[in-house]
């Protein structure tokens, strides 16, 4: 679950790490008001989990109080990636003598998690990355100790710190490293992170994700940003990860790999997937019935191939969900290709609810099966509707 | 002889007493593992389908010499099951749940590592050594003993893949699926020079995934080895991750983490690339004279 | 800083361990009422920080309600070692299947936190510990790694426990471990800890000691029971660490093992000391005068040894409050050995208030002096007193 | 030589820019102790009575190769201050604050333990080499160089000793405070070990007091000594320590910390044994010759 920048700060000026003075406000008239208490310059910060806000023109730097109210409201009617501007974020506008990068980051490949830390920060960090990379400092942090608060001033003092501002620094480098930990956080990241001219430091943006996973321990208000799609937002209510694509056959599958191998072999025939979803262990009737209804909600979908093991999964069970969404429907044809545990008992039910079962172990059998479903539909319609003319 | 899990395992159930725990230790004690005991904090003394049942793992290992533990308890207390399970000595641990938090993930990798400890998992169906006994949830009936030996991020594909060869005659050694988190506990590249030094094990298949760099690091010991690998890797039409804020770019290499890249990876190191499942058992027959 | 009894469970229920429901009172009527809320078999539990309070006849179990009162009325009067009782906690009594011991401890030899345990607990743990020393169960632990719960769980199933009973042993190990570094004790025991008959547990005492010297970190209330005498407590406001003993010189050393050296000196000499005073390192003009006004309260004091040494404490501001002190009130009779930084200036501030100094490196000098010069006024004495009949 | 504190010895102030860390570094200047660096977060930069002021200790090691550290930082910041020293590589660290809490004296304690490092304190005077150099707060002027070594509990009652040798024309090679508080960093037994040891020392004097069991513990090692020790020990008229439940009485050996098993042990180990400071100087003289 990404938080919204306002969220993130919100996050760390509760655990200690400065942020600027702002308001959250959700129209043009709010904007003028939080403005107003500011004083002086402000910032207008469009609120959503997109990546290059600033570069998309989300981020709006207003010298004149006069100008607050249009500004604001050019922003509201923006979009940007798929999301629709919700919130604004209004803040005071700082002096800034130099800015810094600092993240924690958990690299997968390794299971280490970074500490990174860049003197040079701000929107060219990728940049410097790229051209410079010493510029960036890297400290793998074992997740049974974690350092301590003078390894992490030392740390931070190869970017030729000292004094004050290095105690800042480190100060903040601390309180991240707590946060990042208490929270269960995937990434926390302070970009920029800036020095005033009194040598105050101040986190200028939050990025901030926190794994799903962990929300059952954690107290965070569960908001979910990153479903760039209604669907996506009902298939975490439903209990199963959906994808929207852009072509025309539906997929069901009960883990990640066979999901993906079926879209694969679709597109190889010249018929993209119109998405991903992927079950996990879970499967019941009920669940199996909100999945298809998921799956045809989209209107490209001109058939669907379902795909699944019974290994703690009762695919017995998730028939008779099959089942009775035909039944209400009757539309699209849908092939399923079940083995495993209660295979038989699996396959009785769906063949009795007149569903296409396949029971071949490779999956292009199923694909080659819908495809001809999906065919012979397509002529049985032509003749039908030629019966009828 | 197969791998990691074979005729001097003597398993543990840990978690035993929940439902799913209870259901499959039924399903692994018919397919003839050899399950020594169970394991329930709180439930010391009870049975379970003949098992005693202790309260700690230090126990069974004290009284069984337990040396291997597969895990049903809910992904949250993950974390403190492995890292007793370690703490007492166990050597390889399957640890079946999904949806475990990554920090414990972390925290039980670093401490695997740190003793040199197999954890399969989380989020794995298991392995299975056919003829041998199964430690996860896969069905038993769809695997046949052999030479052939898999090593799957999907635990589904490893079905379909252990189906195909099934059908091709070509049986398994064993089955490993190495778990669909994003981070797992062991390293794919360690598995395979398992396989390579078996006796038993004559080629071996990877089924790969989009994402991560397993397969990438995996390449790098295929070179060198003796026996044939053949690769299928799921994931092309998939849509990319998403990008973790600039830390992400900043700790990738570049182009890591694509189905082309790991294809192109592998291929360079000599693997047979099958295109989808099914040609595995072709390329397989090509490859075993 | 020794927690009372009920201060001790306080803590306890609030980080989860299940103590006896119950009700401090402060009178005998009180106890009535708390008796009459509770309902059934009660126990009413004097509440001094002194040991063996059970042996003493401070714990007494009231099974009809009607003793409640003339029972609580007796305790109220009761001193025990040398408290008198201000609070009694009436208790409900609970059956008890098993008593069992546990508790965390300092090893100042080693350093080393020592985790207790024996299945044996109750009034005769020490003959337990006496007689059958394998009963009890010694975990040594890291203060820079704590025991994971499965470790605590392990080292507790040695005493023979095994499913529910264990695991609620095991939480409440885990709960103690967690208070005793959360609060900084020193010492954290229950005896006893108590098996019903539907396997609950439940903590029947409560022996907590907090660090007075954390206390600046801790969210205590600062409350202190320990000392014995009502100059022991002005000393604590003072800044000094004063016990009473039994003799007639009042002995002021800036370090413990000074103080404790001049003490043994007077004793040898045949006049026992009146006290142990070390100002430790924070002697200053005031300090020093207060401190002498507290020693010379104890009407037993027929002279002062004053043993200083200036490292980092300003013995010459002290000897200004030598000085004061004298001024006001011209007795007793008083020497002073100082020596250190600035030595000389502080030789000239006492001598020139008319002070007594020795500037002998040996303690044994000052004792000496003092026995003179208390011998000469009593001569003094005597002989004016006798000019005056 | 000396023992600890030696010619070798290129120590660092921290707490450097605090009102008593200043005043003493002065102390310790004038003295001719070789302070190389101070150290306060979030002042580096500073200097103070000529000295560099760092940010942190590893940059004092780096620039200066420091190896001994002397703390005036409050007592609650001490723990973190040691252990930075201890990470730093710092051999010798004096830990001067009084009123520390426990718990951080033990974390320090383990860490010095682990790690080989020499931990004086906390509430300790320190220690002093006269006419090499002082790492505390010690008065410079009580001590003379010379051939005797004093490990003391008491700060106070060094200073008395000392001045009692002086008299007797006995100087010292090394003078320890091993801290006045009930748990410490250092044994009294290793630092007899390095007096033993030392060419310089001739013999040496334990002084000690009532409570702990650091001088029975040094009496096992005063049997094997070539050296002669002479001991006072302090507090035969102190009332006795308060019971620590019953836990201070499972964990604790009968009759230890008390003035007469003390006196015992020392004496039964062949030490002489001091009535009184004073006494020290006549048995120094008797057992050298």
């Amino acid at each position: 679950m990404k938080l919204l920048e306002y969220q993130g700060k919100k996050l760390f000026a509760a655990n200690g790490i400065p942020i600027p003075q702002g308001k959250v406000v959700t129209n043009a008239l709010e904007a003028v008001e939080a403005a107003e208490q500011l004083g002086g310059d402000i910032v207008l910060k469009v609120q959503v989990p997109a990546e290059g806000r600033g570069k998309a023109g989300g981020i709006k730097f207003v010298d004149n109080s006069f100008h607050v109210h249009s500004e604001a409201g050019r922003l509201f009617k923006m979009n940007m990636e798929e999301f629709s501007i919700e919130k604004l974020l209004v803040e005071e506008r700082l002096d800034i003598v130099e800015e810094i990068y600092m993240g924690l980051v958990v690299d997968i490949n390794t299971g280490e998690i970074i500490f990174l830390f860049s003197p040079e920060g701000g929107v060219n960090i990728e940049q410097i990355v790229a051209g410079r990379p010493e510029k960036v400092y890297r400290l793998p942090v074992d997740p049974l100790s974690l350092p301590p608060v003078y390894q992490l001033r030392r740390f931070i003092r190869r970017g030729g710190f000292h004094g004050k501002v290095l105690e800042g620094l480190t100060g903040i480098a601390e309180k991240l490293l707590h946060l990042f930990f208490a929270y269960d956080l995937l990434m926390a990241e302070i970009n920029p992170l800036v020095i005033l001219p009194d040598n105050q430091i101040v986190a200028l943006d939050a990025k901030v994700e926190v794994d799903d996973n962990a929300l059952s321990r954690q107290k965070f208000e569960k908001k979910f940003w990153e479903e760039r799609d209604q669907l996506e937002k009902e298939a975490r209510g439903i209990g199963v990860t959906y994808i929207k694509l852009d072509g025309s056959i539906g997929v069901v599958g009960s883990g990640a790999g066979l999901a993906m191998a079926t879209m694969d072999m679709l597109e190889d025939r010249g018929f993209p997937p119109a998405n991903f979803l992927e079950t996990g262990g879970g499967i019941t009737e009920e669940l199996m019935y909100n999945t298809l209804r998921l799956v045809c909600k989209n209107g490209n979908v001109t058939g669907v191939v379902i795909n699944i093991y019974g290994g703690v999964n009762p695919i017995e069970k998730g028939a008779k969900g099959i089942v009775r969404f035909i039944r209400e429907r009757g539309t699209p044809p849908i092939v399923v290709k079940a083995l495993g545990n209660k295979q038989e008992e699996c396959w009785e039910t769906l063949r009795e609810g007149g569903i296409t079962v396949i029971n071949s172990v490779k999956t292009e059998d199923a694909v080659e099966s819908l495809l001809e479903l999906i065919d012979a539909r397509k002529v049985q319609a032509k003749t039908s509707g030629k019966g009828m003319m | 002889m197969s791998i990691l899990l074979d005729r001097n395992t003597r398993a543990i159930v840990q978690g035993i007493t929940g439902r799913i725990g209870s259901v499959q230790t039924n399903w692994m004690l018919e397919y003839g593992t050899r399950l020594v005991a169970g394991i329930t904090p709180g439930r010391g003394g009870e049975i379970v389908h003949g098992l005693p049942v202790y309260d700690d793992v230090y126990e069974a290992v004290e009284k069984h010499g337990a040396n291997a533990s597969v895990m049903f308890v809910p992904g949250v207390f993950l974390r403190n099951a492995v890292l007793e399970a370690i703490d007492a000595g166990i050597k390889l641990i399957v640890a079946i749940p999904e949806h475990v938090p990554l920090h414990d993930v972390l925290q039980m990798k670093s401490a695997a590592e740190k003793k040199g400890v197999w954890l399969l998992g989380p989020n794995t169906p298991g392995i299975i050594s056919p003829g041998i006994g199964k430690l996860g949830i896969m069905p038993g009936n769809m695997f046949t003993e052999g030479k052939m030996g898999i090593i799957s991020r999907s635990g589904t594909l490893s079905y379909e893949l252990a189906g195909i060869l099934n059908e091709a005659g070509l049986g398994q050694s064993t089955v490993i699926g190495v778990g669909g988190d994003p981070v797992v506990g062991s390293r794919m590249i360690k598995i395979l020079q398992e396989f390579e030094a078996d006796p038993q094990t004559e080629a071996v298949i990877i089924v790969g995934e989009i994402g991560g760099s397993s397969e990438e690091e995996a390449a790098d010991f295929i070179k060198e080895m003796a026996k044939p690998v053949i690769a299928y890797i799921a994931g092309r039409t998939a849509p990319s991750g998403r990008r973790m804020g600039h830390a992400g770019a900043i700790i990738s290499r570049r182009g890591q983490g694509t189905v082309q890249g790991k294809i192109k990876a592998l291929d360079m190191a000599g693997a047979l690339i099958a295109k989808k499942p099914s040609d595995v058992a072709g390329l397989l027959k090509g490859c075993l004279k």
